[in-house]
């Protein structure tokens, strides 16, 4: 079952196209994951998808409706959270406590808050950190406590910004330990990623995108395999 | 009649609006700088004022040629005063902190100078205050020109330094990136001290300008915060050229309003100006001078 | 074990509370009988009234120093007593003068020396008359002062709607006969009250009034209410301003030529410091005068105005003013009152006040039923600057020049 | 909300019931002084609790609380004044305090609306210039009779002297300030706003209502703020523009709260009585110095406990607890 579908989407900034009619769709239960060089226009298609950039043309459907240009608030009031790069938590609360305003504001509502900040906590491996002051966490903590806090709201697709950036290696399998965690209790995940062998362990589709246009679609297997992607891709940056 | 009235009114609000740019540069570079909130301001502005008296009555300087001794006085008092009391709530970047500490302090100075001075009214005079100019029908006196000369010389050199000179430079370096700065090699908490002493200074030129003009008392100093907080919010943070901006609209505002509408009402036109401007365009007419441009 | 350790809590509560009460508890009070009478009140000693302030509690400090040490106290009912002042600052903030003044009150002080501003006045007022204690002041003037049908408390000044009556009658006697006026005033409950007042005394006798200018409370830039008056020059501009303001005024007037055949300034021309910041440009210019140097009176403390003055410049560094005087003449108006109820207890103390009528460095002393100062003998004099010293112009019994009228303009002044 | 606060404890409750008998029988012990101390700082206490129902919990830090006070009492004066002798005192308060509340809210919606989109220094300077507008037209209008002054009604309660009656009335201001601020606190509302203070983006983004629990918390802290007016005048007895549009008043407010610690109960509180002893007893009787040493002893306050004194012990005390939590607790 398709849990987002972008049809021919296309964004341009004064002369530049950021975003060339672009179309793809997400399957419920699946961890799809952007990739591409810098300037690829990752996070253009990211930032429409949760409302922050509207398109120029073309068109996002969510869970059945169109989204396409809706404030960010309405859109995540409809099921999408978005997990940042940068993280940013409630430094002056602990964990749990960053976790539960998630739970409590979010879709679920307040009466299963407890249950889902449990949940999340637990899902993120977060437990032992639960009373901790989030202004004292790692930065792969961090992440982590930033994912937790997306799935808290409930959501149906989650959107997650570069989450293993600046981990080192141990930290990144606990993350991408993490993802798959959250994938299997029923998030939807879409992923803007740099690291190819993060990308490669948890995704189960990636799409490839250059320069605004989408140059490859598939297994991780087949798109890494795939020419044309080891050299606009892989060959300027090697992973 | 009506015509020489409204040239009146506007010369006027430029001569006013002048003053009070020039009382506010000070207020606007800190808050630029430090990102503080000087509210021991005012009291600067007074202690020029006190000192240009001091000058006079101990040596018979003339208020006017005082104004480099004021400057350079009110600077190194400036800078001790960022050094020993303000840096702390700099370094903790707290803006609640700095606006507790400024106000203390303007308290201190405020209760040195009544120690000193007394608490009675004092006036800066001198022999050529109270000739008058007659342009066409617009009269003109000569302590309000010699101020508005002054402002605008003032925040002409002001302007220089901080554009052409390298502790200008150095100074907006750091206004918008202070941590970078100080990568860079400039010595963010000199740079603090000076900016501090450059503040106090020209309030304190400031204050020379406002005692020959107008009678002033140790407890004017809120006075001169108000406005030159409102200066800084209709101009915009940082600049000579947004304090000159948001001192002539004020001049402008307090006496256009007090002709055509009632000699009461300024007060209530400028604190509305000031929370439409608010309200409308935070950052004021020109913007974070520094924050802004890149 | 947990209740135990409850109860000890409470109980050290509960006596840190009373320990702390009774600590906050000031110094035992000193009866009067012991010899010392102490007199309490507070000033605005910091804020924009200040430099009356300071005026007033040198008059105060005067007068008690010359008692204790030139007299060796005073002598009531047979006893000797000598004088102790406490005041203290209420920075014009009611909340704290209410309460500095009840710790004097609760600390058995009998007799009080007031502040100024009604805002601050009267809350206190209702604080010293409900304990039963007496007040006479030199500062405040405001009509609710007195209209409020408190019984003990005393002014030296004419209720300001009275404050006009030589005024007035000064403004009649000057020849040619002025026919227009203005008044000047800002928006402060002393000037509003003040201006309200002249104006409506004018009406009286005639004259026309053409505009009533009003002000913010601190006066930067007037140039527009002058501006309205060099379009409608009237012959006589009152101003109902305090110190600051008038000078602020009187310069802009200066500085945009604006001329008026008679100028009045209520306060200000009074201080040395205005004189000098003005100059030559000072004479002609009319105030009120409660008091002056040139007028002589006997004082049954100093012996006479000039032994005052020798005195107080023999222990003063700061120069005098009408309010220094007056303040001074409040501590002589207490003793007189307390020779006469030959008595230090308030009530009999304040009865005598009620039926004072003595001459002292400040001149009479005879309050109305409400307590205010009699509008006659207590009523300002009228002065002007002329030659650079002030000169009674009014009434004429002890003028010391004549009217200088109409005066010459700003330009002609040197 | 549940899972944000521990429950109160036992030994809270009865701290707080012991500390409130203290209070009840403090009126019977002390002396008229101790009184008038003690109504000044559970006034200016209890004003400072509201003042931290927003900036206590955001850094939407008002300062022009005094424009709130001040509108209070104006409009409860000259409703009384209105009324007329006819209507009895008690009923003209009950009365006045009703309308002020009425036009508090409603003046405070109309400026929360524009102003509350600012934020920080801005939000700060804006509220300031909304209590020079209001002081100004008091003063200016002579309807609002502002500059010249009038006088309040005084409020009789047989077998207790004005200065127990206000004591009690200002005693239970506090109460219901406190009241408030511990629900709120506790509140989703409380929770929202502790959220809006750390980072508003990230909040709104999680679906915290940012613009409504803003508003909300305001509007509750102007209303407040206008009883305390409303109550201050009365125990005056006259008053004027001058006495309740006090820049020094806003101010006070949050030094009060910096100086006990921004954001709890008890801090705005303790830090009322420290100030306002050390300004009017330990400081009282100096006629000259007593600005300077207040100043200075402000500071040094600020400079060595920035975060108010319970900051300082909670700062104290976490800084011991961390320590002994292993960094990187995660396997």
């Amino acid at each position: 079952m398709t849990v987002l579908t972008i049809e021919s989407l296309t964004k341009q900034f004064r002369g530049l196209r950021a975003i060339e009619d672009v179309t793809l769709t997400v399957e419920r239960d699946s961890i799809t994951s952007i990739v591409g060089p810098n300037g690829a226009g990752k996070s253009t298609l990211f930032n429409m998808v949760s409302g922050y950039l509207k398109p120029t043309s073309g068109r996002i459907e969510f869970d059945g409706h169109d989204i396409t240009g809706m404030a960010p608030y309405r859109i995540c009031r409809q099921g999408v959270a978005r997990a940042f790069q940068i993280s940013k938590p409630f430094p002056e609360l602990s964990v749990q406590e960053n976790v539960l305003v998630a739970a409590s504001f979010g879709r679920a509502g307040e009466r299963d808050a407890k249950a889902t900040t449990t949940r999340a906590i637990d899902i993120c491996h977060l437990t032992p950190l639960r009373d901790r002051r989030a202004g004292s966490l790692s930065i792969g903590n961090l992440r982590r406590l930033e994912l937790a806090r997306a799935i808290a709201a409930r959501p149906i697709l989650l959107l997650a910004d570069e989450p293993c950036a600046g981990l080192n290696d141990a930290e990144t399998r606990e993350l991408t330990n993490v993802l798959s965690k959250i994938r299997d209790s029923g998030v939807t995940i879409l992923l803007v990623e740099h690291d190819i062998k993060a990308v490669r362990r948890v995704s189960d589709r990636v799409v490839v995108l250059e320069a605004g246009r989408k140059i490859a679609d598939g297994s991780a297997t087949d798109v890494f395999s795939d020419q044309a992607v080891i050299d606009a891709y892989l060959g300027t940056a090697p992973a | 009649m009506t015509g020489t009235l409204f040239l009146q009114t506007l010369v006027d609000g430029l001569i006013l609006g002048g003053i009070f740019s020039l009382s506010a540069v000070g207020f606007s570079l800190i808050f630029g700088v430090l990102g503080v909130v000087n509210l021991s301001h005012g009291i600067f502005v007074l202690l020029g004022a006190y000192l240009g008296l001091a000058l006079k009555e101990a040596w018979g300087i003339d208020p006017l040629m005082a104004i480099p001794l004021v400057f350079g006085a009110l600077f190194v008092l400036g800078g001790l005063v960022q050094i020993t009391l303000v840096s702390g709530a700099v370094r903790r970047g707290s803006l609640m902190s700095s606006l507790l500490i400024t106000f203390g302090v303007s308290l201190m100075l405020r209760d040195l100078i009544i120690l000193v001075f007394g608490p009675d009214v004092q006036s800066l005079s001198s022999s050529w205050l109270f000739d008058t100019f007659r342009i066409g029908g617009v009269i003109v006196d000569g302590a309000r020109a010699s101020g508005l000369i002054a402002s605008l010389l003032s925040l002409g050199l002001l302007s220089y330094v901080l554009y052409r000179s390298k502790v200008g430079r150095a100074m907006r370096a750091t206004a918008q990136q202070d941590f970078a700065a100080g990568l860079c090699g400039i010595d963010v908490k000199k740079i603090y001290a000076m900016t501090f002493g450059v503040s106090a200074g020209f309030a304190g030129v400031s204050g020379i300008i406002v005692g020959l003009i107008n009678p002033f008392t140790p407890f004017d100093d809120t006075h001169w915060t108000l406005n030159a907080f409102v200066t800084v919010v209709l101009g915009g943070v940082g600049s000579p050229v947004g304090a000159l901006l948001g001192g002539l609209m004020l001049g402008g505002i307090s006496t256009f309003s007090s002709q055509y509408v009632g000699s009461l009402y300024p007060n209530v036109f400028i604190f509305g100006a000031l929370l439409l401007m608010l309200i409308v365009r935070p950052n004021g007419l020109l913007g974070n001078a520094y924050k802004g441009s890149v | 074990m947990n209740k135990q350790i409850s109860r000890r809590t409470a109980l050290g509560l509960l006596g840190a509370t009373m320990t702390s009460a009774t600590a906050l508890r000031a110094m035992p009070a000193r009866a009067a009988t012991d010899g010392v009478i102490r007199f309490g009140g507070s000033l605005g000693m910091s804020g924009r009234y200040a430099e009356t302030g300071l005026n007033i509690r040198h008059g105060y400090e005067t007068a008690i120093k010359y008692i204790n040490e030139e007299k060796g106290g005073v002598q009531i009912a047979g006893k000797t007593y000598s004088l102790e002042l406490g005041i203290v600052d209420d920075a014009s903030d009611p909340a704290r003068a209410t309460t500095l003044i009840q710790r004097q009150v609760d600390e058995g002080v009998d007799f009080f020396l007031g502040s100024y501003g009604s805002n601050v006045v009267l809350p206190c007022a209702g604080i010293t008359e409900a304990a039963g204690k007496v007040t006479v002041q030199v500062g405040g003037s405001a009509d609710q002062i007195f209209t409020q049908g408190y019984e003990n408390i005393f002014g030296f000044f004419p209720r300001a709607s009275r404050a006009w009556v030589t005024s007035i009658e000064f403004f009649k006697s000057i020849e040619p006969k002025p026919k227009t006026v203005s008044v000047m005033a800002t928006n402060s409950a002393f000037s509003k009250l003040n201006a309200q007042a002249a104006a409506a005394g004018c009406k009286e006798i005639g004259l026309e009034v053409l505009d009533v200018l009003e002000l913010p409370e601190q006066v930067t830039d007037s140039s527009s209410a002058l501006a309205t008056l060099r379009a409608r020059t009237p012959d006589i501009l009152i101003t109902t301003t305090v110190d600051q303001n008038s000078l602020v005024i009187a310069r802009q007037m200066i500085a945009t030529e604006t001329n008026v055949p008679l100028l009045y300034q209520f306060l200000g021309p009074q201080l040395p410091a205005y004189r000098e910041s003005l100059g030559a440009k000072a004479d002609g210019v009319v105030m009120q005068l409660p008091w002056d140097e040139s007028l002589e009176f006997t004082d049954p403390t100093f012996g006479d105005t000039q032994s005052y003055i020798d005195y107080y410049n023999a222990t003063n560094d700061r120069p005098f003013s009408y309010h220094t005087v007056g303040a001074s003449s409040c501590i002589t108006t207490y003793i007189e009152a307390m020779k006469a109820a030959g008595s230090v207890d308030p009530l009999a103390v304040r009865d005598a006040l009620d039926a004072i009528d003595i001459v002292t460095a400040f001149g009479p002393v005879n309050f109305t039923e409400d307590g205010d100062g009699d509008p006659i003998l207590m009523g300002a004099k009228i002065g002007q600057v002329q030659g650079g010293e002030i000169k009674v112009v009014y009434p004429e019994n002890l003028r010391t020049a004549e009217t200088l009228y109409p005066t010459p303009t700003w330009a002609e002044k040197g | 909300m549940r899972g944000f606060h521990k429950p109160i404890s036992s030994r809270q409750w009865g701290l707080s019931a012991l500390l409130l008998v203290g209070a009840v029988a403090l009126p019977f012990v002390a002396s008229p002084f101790e009184l008038r101390l003690a109504q000044q700082i559970l006034l200016f206490g209890g004003l400072a609790v509201a003042w931290n129902l927003l900036g206590g919990f955001t850094t939407y830090w008002s300062f022009g609380h005094a424009a709130f006070f001040g509108l209070g009492a104006f409009a409860a004066g000259l409703l009384g004044q209105q009324l007329g002798p006819e209507v009895p005192v008690a009923l003209r308060l009950v009365l006045g305090l009703l309308f002020a509340m009425a036009v508090t809210l409603a003046a405070a919606v109309a400026v929360a609306l524009p102003v509350l989109r600012l934020r920080g220094i801005y939000f700060a300077i804006a509220m300031l210039a909304f209590a020079q507008i209001l002081g100004e037209v008091s003063k200016t209008f002579d309807v609002f009779q502002g500059a010249i002054g009038f006088t309040l009604p005084i409020l009789k309660v047989p077998g207790l002297a004005k200065v127990q009656l206000f004591y009690f009335l200002f005693l239970v201001f506090l109460m219901v300030c406190i009241g408030l601020f511990v629900v709120m606190r506790r509140s989703r509302l409380g929770v929202g706003l502790t959220c809006i203070g750390q980072d508003e983006d990230t909040a709104a983004m999680l679906g915290v209502p940012t613009e409504r629990y803003k508003l909300t918390a305001f509007v509750i802290s102007a209303v407040l703020t206008a009883v305390g007016g409303v109550l201050y005048s009365y125990s005056l007895g006259f008053m004027t523009a001058d006495t309740v549009f006090r820049i020094d008043i806003s101010l006070n407010l949050i030094l009060y709260s910096m100086v006990g610690g921004i954001g709890t109960v008890a801090g705005p509180i303790i830090g009322a009585a420290i100030m306002i002893l050390l300004t009017q007893v330990v400081l009282g009787d100096l006629l000259d110095l007593h600005m300077l040493v207040t100043g200075a002893v402000l500071v040094a306050m600020v400079t060595l406990a920035p975060k108010g004194l319970i900051g300082l012990v909670r700062d104290m005390r976490r800084r011991r607890e961390e320590t002994t939590v292993e960094e990187g607790a995660a396997s």
